[in-house]
């Protein structure tokens, strides 16, 4: 899941960005940072590159706004063991890398063992750690990964430890993307990076890298499911929005991706030019304010209560997102599966809140610091509502700016100050929030501290549930729990992603879990 | 008939934010070919904006030469010239030396370039002409090696020297009149000895006129023809050398003889004109000079005094010898 | 020769004064730049065996020497975030905010310079104050804020130049970030001409050019000028370090791929060994052109001589 | 022995006069004198002058325009001189109260620096030698780094806060300082005066504080007016790379940069501040520009 | 004559400075020999004259003698002690027993001090911390310097240069001297306000007893004010004597073309025997060697060129020179 709202942002498509270029059909999208890799060992944030450069085993399509099926990807076929801990993989014949190579179950198992080896320092290993003998390769203790065996060419074998129902969701998600074998010891530290030795099988081959400027792709003209329809995929870096915007009405990138400067939807919305342009889709994704219990007095549990209903998060949302989206009351949001669309409302109503405080031993309020990324303004602006709200109850909040990797290192630390974020799903699966939040290392390591020792244990026999109605009703009870009596998070809201394209840019859609990264392979252009 | 530059009533005012300073006020005076006429006075008496008055440099906008004053050159009068016209008599029929010849000289340009850049100006010479006028006009200043300073830089010449590559540069262009403005105030007496005799030999060669302005009643009596001495603005008295320093007539030209020290003589109380010289903006009524003067009466505080002939070639500006005359 | 030899050793301990103090300033902050560096998934292990590959246990003291050994061999580490060496990002960007930086200086001097010049020369007249007002409006207002001005008038009203991005020597896309980041140095520059030209039209040696013969305009130009433009060059070292500081934020706003733009990303992204890179190289940058200034200066002016 | 001389005298006594007189004689120093005497007193007086509270988030009155323009009635009840931002604050307010912000910015890390600046200035000119090697040494480091990256370096090191901007801009400015106070101590120090002050036996302490430091108060006036608007407009640079002041602090050059998403649609949130800085920016170059005629002593006579 | 108040013996200062030019690139050390032993005897209650080119090394000589600056070598010995060994208490005494008057009556005076601070500042340093009574002291100091003590609250640029020269006079005055060295104390004056001084610091002298070393260039006045001149060249004392003696019988040829060069103002006299003095003086970095003037004197032979002339000794008088005139 990404965290925070601020993600890159995607645009499509226009062919007049680099002149050299002027008769190759182009697609450009903006971002506002350089991926710096497109190696997902090495990143877990900047995705655009991987999930068009790459292909995985299986992937996840958007069928509808908000809504993604599993479908084969390099593996045409898989089957799960009736016990849930043995799945095996059917690679497709033929599918190629940009290198001419075929790919192979042992390209296939390099990647994933790649991954888990400590050499690798790899970033994205909690998709594979519940395999079997991945605890092991990871500590070192072993050369190889013991639950991945190489049936044949076209055959591959994953033993967990366990049952986890979304591995496969799991493995369709970018840190799933695989490696040419060859290439990868061939590139060393440079895959990911240098385009000239930089391979994988996915629709665009890496073509030219100019550092916190462009990134181009050519299509590929081999890809197993047909060549793009277009001939370069450019990833511009713009950093500043308003610029992004400006070039993107003077017709030099072809998407706007809202979420990088939301006040402009009402222009687009208004301008005849662009209204019906505007690309809309649903994030699988809940806007919510982390409460650090630790920090005293969040450790009582009428204050979070208070702290709950002293917000108004329906004005927040009309006024500051002109409604796009709908309120979250729990955790996981619309869209995911195990949506629970039934639990209680949560009202505004800064009385009772007062009131509750006052029944807590805090009749003047007290003071409450609100930590936030440096240089996320929309984030800032909602600090700032949550800032004047809370002041009505007499709570004064300080909000603390660090950045990026403060930010993420005192969070890890769980001595972070409350704060608010947003996540969308990686997968479609209620483990992707559940445990992502509240597993007990996790609620320390995104500073809830959260502490229920039921719950911890409802968390981890959820996991390995196999029982499909059985699990969602764990999950809605837990979920039902810690917002509504123990008040450890605050839920606000599921917000839709926006995008404006070029009229140019046809069958451009929204990711169905509302990312700004995604895959853009389907995309045509027609001018 | 040989006068190469008569001056007429000029007055040369400056606005000041404290009032009008009359620099130079109502000077007529004449130079005649082939004579060198001294203007003595003390700081502030008005003798460097006479000279710049003659060309044409008074510092605008706060200098103005007030109208009824005329400067006479070849016929012209200089005042009334456009900048284009006298810029063509700088340097060419009148030119100047200055005081300072540490920092009159440019110096990042060697002096050969600025040394023919009058020559360049002026007659349109090539560089090449230039540079051989220019070399024999260094030699005629007795410069060792010309050919090689030619090329040095003004910081690479001792003060001495550069004041004779001043020189050389006024006289490049052999002109009509060079104003010479306390040429050698800056230097030792020795170096101050070469120049003055250098100057004299100078003029005698050109048969030009020469302006020389000091304060210095030494030099006036070593090298002069005319004497006029100045102050306040005025000129107080104007006689030819041998007149002024044996039979000085107005009070101030006397005092400053006898408050000279004396290097001939054991002089054992200098006499010392008491006070200082009046503010130009805020002048008493009257002769500027009557409240430092020994001799002032009554008349002295009250009205300006005439300008009085008292020989053929020595007007004094006091209403002493109208006093004398009468008591006579 | 000697002396630009020996102009050149003296900044060596500044150089490594000026490497030393970034080196302690990024180091002392609190947190661990491994933790910071691997984000969310990492596991303890891992973090240990970086932190012991980097070296990051030793003292301050012996990091700092390692580091500015490796930095002789032109090793300055590898990028957190950018996963490149940073030697190699360096030098990619070094040709843009040359460009930049240079084409800047162009502007500034086309401005300022003439600039200086008429007011000096029109001194206290209203043409002196429209002119130097007309150099000052470009330090007063922010250079993000002409940025965005620019980019919407010139870019997207008007779509004479683009709004943003770079393309090597392409002048258009050059234009509006040098008059940005040209005009705002250019008051300093105006300034300084004027007064030089103020100061040089009251020496003698004017006077004595003016008596030659020589007609106002022609002693401004073939006279004072060379004096007055002495100290104008010295200025020009103060300019390089200001240029470079007016580059971050325009680089920024439009889209070039220079140093500033690698050093605010590295301050954003906490990438240590890319912000330590990235200021010394600018520093260096400035530092050398301090010594091209003496130099200039020296070859200028026949009077040098230090004591 | 001298008459009663009254009438020769010029007026001017002290530094101070002088200086406000050269001030009221210089039309543009005049015209930045005033504006900056307004900037002072809205300032200090920004709880008078504010119509609204600054800090007041008001959802509701979101993005209304400046009370002028025709629109504006229509969107709200309330008039607002020049309009509200993204969070319904009276952006009129914000600017008066920003006022503070940037006069401190303008007034305190200058001072410090000219202090610092100064004090290592004229120990490294009268003292010379090592002292003055290592002085020097180190005002060379710190000019030679590009001063708001330099800014940004130490902002990363502190964290992002008013007071520590006033520390980074402070470290960051003193090297050119130094070097003009040294300079000026170098040649004030030759000067006769200060010789004949060491031949009465005066202290090398009191020679630095009586007779070098007083003249060396023109330069400091001078170089001071001007570092006022680079303090201004340094910190709004930081502010606008995101190591400046903190919300929700009214600080000029964060209302630009969160503004500056409105520049198109909503022009006043970040105009407004803009031209605030703008004015107070240019109202001090010019005072510095006029006085820079007035003080130097090469422009000075004529 | 009187009894000695100072004696320098061979005193010495020289000064290193770097030549460093681009062109010829790196730089060296030169020493500039600016006194090169000089020996000097000031009596109680003389005026005692300094004279020769610029550049010759008087006003270092005179800083010398009140240690503004330390010698190279040498010593000055003033009312029975070395000068140079003092510290503390001592040092603070003899700088409260000599004191030095400027040329430049603008450069001398910190503009920025009113007048009664730059009189009563030597008041101050040497403890008369009562404002109240330092005040009274400086109201008289200017009464006796001819300047209006209602002037103490102006500052030095509102008074015209002849004042200026008084208030440094006064100041010089304020500790009670018993030396003040007159650099060039008259010489920027213009010659109505210089008699002026030269008549205020003749009768101070008297007064107050007071022994003047006086730095001039102006033999003029030398000879109108001394009681013994002491002809420098190149860092060396080529001649002294007392005035009348030296100026009507020079001995060393320099002296004698130094005198030969002044202007004397009566026309008549215009056409006297005198010998122009050829070339400028060289460099006091690597000065010529044995006799110093030999490089411009006419008289001059290889003796010259080898051997440095020792002072010849008369009665009252010396010179220095292989062919005395
Ligand atoms: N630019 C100016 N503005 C105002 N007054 C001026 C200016 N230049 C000169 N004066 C005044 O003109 C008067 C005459 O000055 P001038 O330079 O002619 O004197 P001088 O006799 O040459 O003196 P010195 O011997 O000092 O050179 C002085 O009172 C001076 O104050
Ligand atoms: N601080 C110094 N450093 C280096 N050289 C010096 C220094 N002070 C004086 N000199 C040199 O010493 C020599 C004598 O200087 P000094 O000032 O004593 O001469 P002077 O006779 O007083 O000259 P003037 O008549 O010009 O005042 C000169 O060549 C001068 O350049
Ligand atoms: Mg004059
Ligand atoms: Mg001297």
């Amino acid at each position: 899941g990404s965290n925070g709202d601020e993600g890159a942002s995607s645009t499509s498509s226009s062919s007049e960005a680099t002149g050299s270029t002027a008769e190759k059909v182009q697609f450009v999208v903006p971002y506002d940072e350089d991926p710096g890799t497109a190696d997902v060992a090495k990143t877990t944030e900047f995705y655009a590159l991987p999930l068009n450069m790459f292909d995985r085993l299986v992937e996840s399509v958007t069928v509808a706004p908000g809504k993604s099926e599993l479908v084969p990807g390099l593996a045409e076929t898989w089957e799960v063991s009736d016990d849930g801990l043995v799945y095996t993989f059917h690679l497709r014949k033929g599918a190629l890398f940009q290198n001419g190579d075929e790919v192979k179950a042992e390209d296939v198992y390099f990647t994933f063992d790649r991954m888990l080896d400590p050499a690798t320092e790899g970033l994205n290993t909690d998709f594979f750690d519940m395999i079997s003998g991945a605890e092991a390769r990871m500590n070192g203790e072993a050369d190889s990964t013991e639950g991945i065996k190489i049936v044949d060419d076209y055959t591959l074998e994953i033993t967990l430890d366990e049952p986890f129902g979304p591995f496969v969701a799991g493995l369709a998600t970018p840190a799933g993307s695989v490696y040419c074998k060859k290439a990868v010891l061939e590139a060393g530290d440079q895959f990911g990076i240098d385009p000239a030795l930089t391979v994988g099988s996915g629709p665009f081959k890496l073509a030219e890298w100019t550092v916190n400027d462009k990134i181009v792709l050519e299509a590929f003209d081999n890809y197993w499911g047909g060549r793009a329809q277009y001939d370069e995929l450019v990833l511009k870096i713009v950093p500043d929005a308003e610029t992004a915007r400006m070039l993107f009405e003077s017709g030099e990138i072809d998407v706007f991706n809202c979420d990088m400067a939301r006040s402009q939807i009402p222009y687009f919305e208004s301008n005849d030019k662009w209204k019906e342009l505007i690309v809309s889709g649903p994030r699988v994704g809940v806007y919510y304010i982390c409460l650090n219990q630790s920090i005293e007095p969040l450790g009582d549990v009428r204050v979070r209560k208070a702290l709950q209903m002293a917000i108004d998060r329906e004005n927040m949302l009309a006024q500051m997102f002109y409604g796009k989206g709908q309120l979250v009351n729990g955790i996981m949001p619309p869209g995911l599966y195990g949506y629970n669309s039934d639990l209680p409302e949560i009202p505004y109503d800064p009385e009772a809140a007062k009131a509750l405080l006052a029944e807590a031993g805090y009749p003047d309020g007290f003071a409450f610091e609100v930590a936030q990324e440096t240089d996320s303004p929309n984030t800032l602006k909602i600090n700032e509502i949550i800032q004047s709200d809370l002041a009505k109850i007499g709570v004064d909040v300080t909000i603390t700016q660090l950045d990026e990797s403060t930010f993420f290192g005192i969070r890890k630390t769980g001595e972070l100050p409350s704060y608010y974020s947003s996540w969308s799903a990686d997968f479609n699966d209620p483990d992707n929030f559940i445990y992502t939040f509240f597993t007990e290392k996790n609620a320390v390591s995104r500073s809830f501290n959260y502490v229920n020792a039921d719950i911890q244990q409802k968390i981890e026999d959820a996991r390995i549930m196999t029982n499909a109605e059985e699990r969602i009703a764990t999950y809605q009870e837990i979920e039902k729990t810690i917002v509504h009596d123990d008040a450890a998070w605050i839920p606000l809201f599921e917000l839709d992603h926006l995008f404006v394209v070029q009229p140019y840019v046809k069958n451009y859609t929204v990711a169905w879990n509302g990312w700004s990264d995604q895959s853009y392979y389907s995309i045509q252009i027609e001018k | 008939m040989s006068d190469v530059l008569v001056i007429n009533h000029l007055k040369t005012y400056f606005k000041t934010k404290h009032g009008m300073n009359p620099a130079v006020d109502d000077i007529s005076l004449r130079l005649q070919m082939g004579k060198i006429t001294a203007l003595v006075g003390e700081s502030g008496s008005g003798k460097s904006m006479t000279a710049m008055s003659i060309l044409g440099l008074i510092p605008k906008p706060s200098g103005v030469i007030m109208p009824g004053s005329e400067i006479l050159f070849e016929g012209k009068d200089l005042t009334t010239l456009k900048e284009r016209e006298i810029a063509k008599i700088r340097g060419n029929k009148i030119a100047m030396i200055f005081q300072e010849p540490m920092t009159s000289l440019n110096p990042v340009y060697t002096i050969g370039k600025q040394l023919t850049e009058p020559l360049r100006v002026h007659q349109k010479l090539s560089k090449q002409e230039a540079k051989k006028i220019a070399i024999s006009y260094l030699e005629k200043v007795r410069i060792p090696d010309p050919e090689k300073r030619f090329n040095n830089y003004p910081h690479q010449l001792s003060g001495g020297l550069r004041q004779r590559v001043m020189i050389a540069m006024a006289m490049i262009c052999e002109p009509k009149l060079i104003i010479a403005d306390e040429p050698t105030t800056a230097l030792d007496v020795t170096i101050q000895a070469q120049i003055l005799s250098l100057l004299c030999g100078v003029q005698k060669d050109l048969d030009t006129a020469i302006l020389f302005i000091t304060h210095d009643l030494g030099v006036v009596a070593e090298i002069s023809d005319t004497v006029c001495v100045m102050y306040a603005g005025q000129i107080v008295e104007q006689a030819d050398v041998k007149t002024l320093f044996d039979k000085p007539m107005h009070p101030y030209t006397k005092g400053l003889l006898k408050s000279l020290p004396r290097v001939d003589d054991d002089v054992t109380e200098l006499y010392s004109i008491k006070g200082m010289v009046p503010n130009l903006i805020h002048l008493p009524k009257g002769c500027r000079f009557a409240s430092r003067c020994p001799e002032a009466t009554a008349i002295c505080h009250q009205e300006i005094p005439p300008r009085e002939m008292v020989s053929r070639d020595h007007e004094v500006f006091c209403w002493l010898p109208r006093k004398e005359v009468s008591n006579v | 020769m000697r002396y630009i030899l020996k102009r050149l050793l003296t900044t060596i301990p500044i150089i490594i004064g000026v490497s030393f103090l970034l080196y302690v300033m990024l180091n002392i902050v609190p947190g661990d730049p491994v933790a910071l560096m691997m984000g969310e998934h990492i596991n303890p292990d891992t973090i240990e065996r970086v932190r012991a590959r980097m070296n990051l246990d030793d003292p301050l003291l012996l990091r700092f020497v390692k580091y500015l050994l490796d930095a002789l061999h032109g090793d300055f580490g590898y990028s957190y975030k950018l996963k490149r060496e940073v030697s190699t990002l360096i030098w990619q960007a070094f040709p843009n905010t040359l460009i930049l930086a240079v084409s800047g200086a162009l502007v500034s001097w086309i401005i300022g310079i003439p600039a200086g010049i008429i007011s000096a020369v029109k001194k206290n007249t209203w043409i002196d104050y429209a002119v130097m007002t007309f150099a000052l409006i470009g330090v007063s207002m922010p250079v993000f804020w002409a940025g965005l001005l620019g980019q919407y008038f010139f870019g997207l009203k008007l779509q004479w130049l683009p709004i943003s991005g770079f393309d090597g020597l392409n002048i258009k896309y050059i234009i509006m970030p040098a008059i940005v980041l040209g005009w705002s140095a250019a008051a300093t520059i105006a300034r300084l001409t004027r007064s030089s030209l103020l100061e040089v039209m009251s020496s003698d040696y004017i006077r004595t050019a003016r008596e030659k013969g020589l007609l106002r305009h022609q002693v401004v130009i073939k006279h004072a000028l060379k004096n007055a433009f002495l100290p104008v060059i010295t200025v020009m070292t103060i300019q390089v370090a200001s240029l470079l500081s007016g580059a971050v934020i325009t680089e920024t706003i439009f889209g070039i791929p220079g140093i500033g733009r690698i050093a605010v990303s590295a301050i954003q992204t906490r990438d240590m060994p890319l912000l330590q890179g990235s200021v010394m190289f600018a520093t260096v940058l400035i530092i050398l052109g301090n010594l091209l200034a003496d130099i200039l200066y020296g070859f200028i002016d026949p009077r040098i001589k230090y004591h | 022995m001298p008459e009663d001389q009254e009438d020769t005298l010029i007026a001017a006594d002290s530094i101070w006069r002088e200086l406000l007189q050269s001030i009221y004689k210089d039309k543009k120093a005049f015209v930045g004198a005033i504006l900056v005497i307004a900037f002072v007193i809205i300032a200090l007086g920004a709880p008078i002058f504010a119509p609204y509270d600054p800090y007041e988030v008001d959802m509701a009155e979101m993005l209304v325009p400046p009370s002028f323009t025709e629109g504006a009635s229509e969107i709200s009840d309330n008039s607002y001189m020049i309009g509200t931002d993204f969070l319904g604050r009276d952006i009129m307010s914000r600017i008066i109260y920003g006022a503070r912000i940037s006069l401190a910015i303008g007034l305190i890390p200058p001072l410090i620096t000219l202090a610092i600046g100064t004090l290592l200035g004229m120990t490294a000119g009268y003292y010379g030698g090592k002292t003055d090697y290592l002085i020097m040494r180190l005002a060379d480091i710190c000019m030679s780094f590009p001063s708001l990256l330099l800014a940004m370096v130490v902002m990363y090191t502190l964290g992002a806060s008013l007071f520590n901007i006033f520390i980074a801009l402070s470290i960051v400015n003193w090297g050119g300082t130094s070097r003009i106070i040294r300079a000026q101590t170098l040649s004030l120090k030759q000067k006769e005066f200060v010789e004949a002050a060491r031949s009465m036996g005066v202290s090398k302490w009191k020679i630095l504080w009586r007779h070098i430091f007083p003249n060396c108060i023109p330069s400091l006036i001078v170089l001071f007016t001007l570092s006022v608007p680079e303090a201004i407009m340094s910190e709004a640079g930081l502010s606008f790379l995101g190591v400046g002041a903190q919300p929700p602090m009214p600080s000029w050059g964060l209302m630009i940069s969160r503004g500056k998403e409105y520049l198109f649609s909503s022009p006043w949130v970040a105009i407004t501040p803009g031209i605030a800085i703008f004015i107070v920016v240019i109202a001090f170059n010019f005072i510095g520009d006029g006085l820079r005629d007035a003080l130097d002593p090469y422009t000075k006579h004529d | 004559m009187s009894e000695l108040l100072m004696t320098a013996s061979s005193l010495k200062k020289y000064y290193e400075v770097k030549v460093q030019s681009v062109f010829s690139g790196g730089k060296s050390k030169e020493v500039v020999k600016a006194v090169d032993g000089v020996d000097i005897e000031i009596g109680k209650g003389e005026t005692v004259a300094l004279v020769g080119e610029s550049g010759c090394g008087k006003s270092t000589l005179g800083r010398l003698l009140i240690n503004l600056i330390s010698p190279t070598d040498g010593d000055v010995v003033f009312k029975g002690e070395s000068i140079y060994g003092l510290r503390g208490k001592h040092d603070k005494a003899f700088r409260k027993d000599a004191s030095i008057i400027f040329q430049d009556p603008y450069a001398s005076l910190n503009p920025r001090m009113k007048v009664k601070d730059l009189i009563g500042e030597p008041l101050l340093t040497h403890g008369m911390t009562n404002a109240k009574e330092r005040y009274e002291k400086v109201s008289e100091l200017m009464k006796i310097s001819g300047l209006k003590p209602e002037y103490a609250n102006r500052y030095p640029h509102q008074f015209s240069g002849g004042q200026r020269q008084r208030i440094g006079i006064a100041r010089a005055l304020a500790l009670n001297p018993s030396l003040i060295v007159c650099d060039e104390a008259v010489s920027a004056l213009d010659v109505s306000i210089q008699a002026q001084i030269l008549n205020l610091l003749k009768s101070l002298q008297k007064d107050y007893d007071l022994t003047y070393l006086f730095i001039s260039h102006d033999l003029s006045v030398v000879r109108y004010i001394s009681d013994k001149v002491y002809v420098m060249y190149l860092g060396k004392i080529v001649e002294y004597g007392d005035p009348k003696s030296l100026y009507t019988d020079p001995k060393h040829p320099y002296t004698k073309f130094l005198l030969d060069a002044v202007p004397i103002p009566d026309p008549s006299q215009r056409n006297r025997e005198k010998m122009i003095l050829e070339g400028d003086i060289p460099s006091a970095i690597n000065p010529p060697s044995g006799c110093r003037f030999r490089t411009r004197c006419p008289f001059a032979t290889d003796k010259c060129k080898q051997e440095i002339p020792e002072i010849i000794q008369m009665e009252h008088r010396g010179y220095a020179c292989h062919y005395p005139l």
